[in-house]
């Protein structure tokens, strides 16, 4: 169901604390969207992904956790790779109709393949925070960049009822199905509207519940959340810092390379 | 006939499910299935009924091989029936009349066979009187009652229950018990998973005893469930009148303590 | 012809309902920082406004909470054979029809949170872009039509298939429209990239924006019926007047 | 020591909760209440525990009437705990020591208190390896462990529990029952609702049998439990070991039919 528990990371990286987790995604993902770099996105995409393998994922599982977002990327490149009124003689591929050309183009080409690989390795990025922290942790996380109060307790509160609602949902939908709800198109459509009425009307029966069980164990508007009381370490944080500022170092130099070897 | 062989089913998140299970099951039998939660019987259940696809082995149902294919689990709706644990995740429409009416509503029966369904099993549960309450309404006894009678309305040749004793109160026990009486007379296939080994000694007519998700007995419940090592590897004690005939010394004794009260 | 665009159909519709949000990484810098600065007023604005009702009746952060779940469960659920192939509806159109725009200004983007974090879908430096096309212009379409219908005296079904249906169909414009200006066509700028996008999306998303709106009525419909308490949550949730 | 005088308890829909309601519990006694669903069982426990206000009688507790104020009912998180029947609606927090500390907090402990006594009552209901899941992770008897530690960490003198047993499966049926004799042992009262008559004949020192939101019959377990005409009033049967006794004539038999069975 959801993918911090299909994917499961069985040893912890480096042992790092919840907010020096948020520093080191801070910097993967900065370096990935600041870079315009091919070899740079390449580069934190296997970065991340050995990270993975070495810390209980196997490559089965690895590809699939990069196929799941790819499939959406690639989408949104054919469409930036593909040009309307494209010059058909520069095309690597034209579609004519209606007087228009629809092409591909080496230009587009690149920037869609450029684009691409920088979102693969901004989602890797994602993946890593994704994977690798709690939701208590997240919540702490929270606490640390000074989000208010009531949206953390918003978000931990619909986490809770979020897999409730999951399950629930998954079950009556089995059950429906065990009774040819969606045998056909006019009844799944029925069967769907069922499906989250009763989602619905069971949510406010349970917040009801819920809230008396929360009340009787002495509820005053407020909720504990623990704490992490580990302070930041200083060689941790400075070396991931050390760590992007050199990959975005490196990344300048060598389009200043580039930029000199073209004049 | 209900035929498993060595299936093998795993879960998406890569948690096993069921390891090598095989099992015959007769058409018309009681079969009780025994175990701590997590031992595989939810698993088991959902395989049987056609919405786990196991990775491996096969399912031979009335001598055909079930293939998971999605116009075959369409035809599954027919012949196997689920009622749930929980019997809130069965009850979706607005009134108790069109949950039950669901089913036979998309078996594409006439509007006029779908009524007589519908009485008929509203009936049979007797909750003749609560057919336009809305689900919400209902104590848990009923929504029991309102669950199997969907289920039944569909009327499947195989039967699976699953803990449908758990939670009720006495008289909505003895309603169930009478139905599931009912059920068997018809010659239909009773499965039922249960926690009260009282209750399986009594009712069943074979017993599976579960763990991890394999199958470690199965057998008539006079041999299985007097097997104080058998017992103990599932957690569960002996039935009570087990118990009772070993401290005495009985041999040939009754299935139940109520039978016993009344031979004595 | 038919046939490829069976192939491209076939190719497109298992992304269809998530391919509303923009993954992480692929907007610049800029538009990432242009959006979420544009939506972050509205949002101050909706905090504000929950934590204002969450001070007089604590009670309801459990309910506001569970719309929110509510919303997520009916965006993630995958729906075989609804509109032919596996779907996700939004759920966009019942919650700003249930709670109201502002309170779904803050629900919608703890909704895109969890997309996040629990399925791997958005991202977070594109977060401010999605909550716009998603959180706002989506629920304020809706409701806004929904009170025009209400004016007009349509038929309450009619209202609520207009209103959820052109809600979903405004997200998408406004996503498509968010793609358009940060990566505009080589040849044809930003109107060229935005028919483009446009119409990738509208192959997917005009059956879905119909089954969505006639799921809404459905649901509606029921629960007018049906939840005990109706007149009652919708006072509660929808936020004050200005 | 609780006492009611006439309790009256209308839902806001009109539904009559309670009716009449009178009784008297002591420090450190085990009640049984037995009745079907809808007997008002879980009504009276609300009204015990502070959450429904009741339109008319009196509340007294160790002495003093209870108000119902906002305040008053803040305190009594700290004297009644009540674990719900089902732990689902019990769980709220994103991890089981979030859970657990929830009570806690709400007591005002400091952060060191709180967790020693996270700590304490993850030990006694063997959780600790869990305290780190989300409570969607758990099994169904996991949650109710996690429940029961939540209520307990608050440390109240009296513990309702809302049928404790039901959905669980042997090894967690055991853990129970050794919490709730731990509790027993440490002079708390503890409350029970149930729909097994074996449990309450063989647990409880006083029986409350109710129905249609009335007390019908209250005393010790012998006096009536062995009533057949009051118990089929609340429509459960005799308990097994009653029905034995009454069989072969016992008179003063065991409690239980387990350790009958260690006497013969």
């Amino acid at each position: 169901m959801f993918i911090s528990e299909q994917y499961i990371l069985r040893k912890p990286i480096f042992g790092l604390y919840s907010m020096e987790k948020f520093i080191l995604f801070m910097v993967l993902l900065n370096c990935a969207l600041l870079s315009g770099n091919l070899y740079m996105h390449l580069f934190l995409i296997s970065l991340i992904s050995i990270g993975f393998l070495t810390h209980g994922i196997d490559l089965i599982k690895l590809l699939r956790l990069i196929a799941l977002p790819s499939g959406f990327i690639v989408l949104g490149s054919i469409s930036i790779a593909f040009s309307l009124h494209a010059d058909p003689e520069n095309s690597l591929f034209c579609f004519d109709s209606m007087g228009l050309c629809i092409g591909l183009e080496t230009a587009g080409l690149h920037k869609a393949l450029d684009l691409f690989f920088k979102a693969m390795a901004a989602v890797m990025a994602l993946n890593y925070l994704i994977l690798s922290c709690s939701l208590s942790e997240l919540n702490d996380i929270g606490r640390k960049l000074k989000i208010p109060l009531i949206l953390r307790e918003l978000f931990v509160l619909t986490y809770r009822y979020i897999s409730l609602l999951f399950t629930f949902t998954g079950q009556v939908h089995i059950a429906q199905r065990n009774r040819l709800g969606y045998a056909r198109r006019k009844q799944s459509i029925l069967s769907v509207g069922m499906l989250f009425s009763s989602v619905f009307i069971k949510s406010l029966l349970f917040s009801n519940r819920s809230l008396e069980a929360l009340q009787s164990r002495g509820y005053h508007g407020e909720f504990y959340f623990r704490q992490q009381k580990e302070a930041l370490r200083l060689k941790q944080v400075l070396s991931m810092l050390v760590f992007g500022i050199l990959l975005l170092f490196l990344d300048n130099y060598s389009n200043l390379f580039d930029l000199i070897s073209h004049i | 006939m209900i035929q498993l062989q060595n299936i093998e089913y795993t879960y998406p998140e890569g948690t096993k499910g069921l390891e090598a299970v095989s099992l015959q099951i007769e058409q018309g039998s009681r079969v009780a299935f025994l175990g701590e939660n997590g031992a595989g019987k939810s698993s088991l259940f959902l395989v049987l009924n056609g919405i786990h696809k196991p990775q491996k082995g096969k399912y031979v149902l009335d001598g055909k091989q079930f293939g998971f294919s999605t116009k075959e689990r369409k035809q599954m709706a027919h012949k196997v029936g689920y009622v749930f644990q929980d019997p809130e995740v069965q009850l979706f429409a607005a009134s108790v009349y069109e949950d039950v009416a669901f089913g036979p509503f998309n078996l594409d029966l006439d509007r006029k066979d779908i009524e007589i369904r519908v009485e008929k099993y509203l009936n049979l549960l007797r909750i003749q009187e609560l057919k336009d309450k809305a689900p919400h309404q209902l104590s848990y006894g009923q929504k029991k009652q309102v669950a199997v009678a969907g289920v039944l309305a569909m009327e499947p040749e195989i039967i699976l229950f699953d803990e449908p004793f758990a939670w009720l109160d006495n008289r909505h026990k003895q309603i169930m018990n009478e139905i599931i009486d009912d059920l068997n007379k018809q010659a239909k296939t009773v499965l039922i998973s249960t926690h009260n080994p009282d209750f399986a000694y009594e009712w069943a007519d074979q017993v599976i005893l579960m763990k991890e998700g394999r199958i470690i007995a199965a057998g008539s419940p006079e041999k299985i469930m007097s097997n104080r090592v058998l017992m103990q590897e599932i957690g569960m004690e002996l039935p009570l009148v087990v118990q009772f005939a070993k401290k005495v010394g009985m041999n040939n004794h009754s299935r139940s303590i109520q039978s016993l009260l009344k031979e004595i | 012809m038919r046939k490829k665009l069976f192939v491209l159909l076939a190719f497109l519709l298992p992304f269809q309902g998530f391919s509303m949000h923009i993954m992480e990484g692929y907007l610049p810098a800029g538009w990432s920082v242009f959006w979420t600065v544009v939506y972050l007023p509205f949002f101050v604005w909706g905090v504000k406004v929950i934590q204002k009702i969450v001070i007089k009746h604590p009670e309801l952060k459990m309910l506001l909470a569970l719309a929110a779940a509510f919303a997520f469960v009916l965006s993630a659920l995958k729906l075989p054979s609804v509109t032919g192939s596996s779907s996700h509806p939004t759920g966009v159109g019942l919650g700003a029809l249930l709670f109201g725009p502002i309170v779904m200004s803050v629900l919608g983007v703890l909704v895109l949170i969890f997309q996040v974090l629990l399925l791997a879908h958005g991202g977070i430096t594109t977060l401010g872009a999605n909550a716009f096309s998603m959180a706002l212009a989506g629920p304020v379409v809706t409701f806004g039509i929904y009170k025009l219908c209400a004016k007009l005296k349509c038929n309450r079904s009619v209202s609520i298939f207009l209103a959820a249906c052109l809600g979903d169909l405004t997200t998408y414009t406004v996503t498509a429209l968010q793609l358009a200006l940060a990566h505009p066509d080589t040849h044809t700028g930003v109107a060229g990239a935005f028919v483009k996008f446009a119409s990738i999306f509208s192959l997917t998303q005009i059956p879905i924006a119909v089954v969505e709106g006639l799921i809404t009525v459905l649901v509606m419909n029921i629960l007018i019926k049906n939840v005990p308490d109706w007149e009652g949550i919708k006072l509660n949730l929808q936020a004050p007047k200005l």
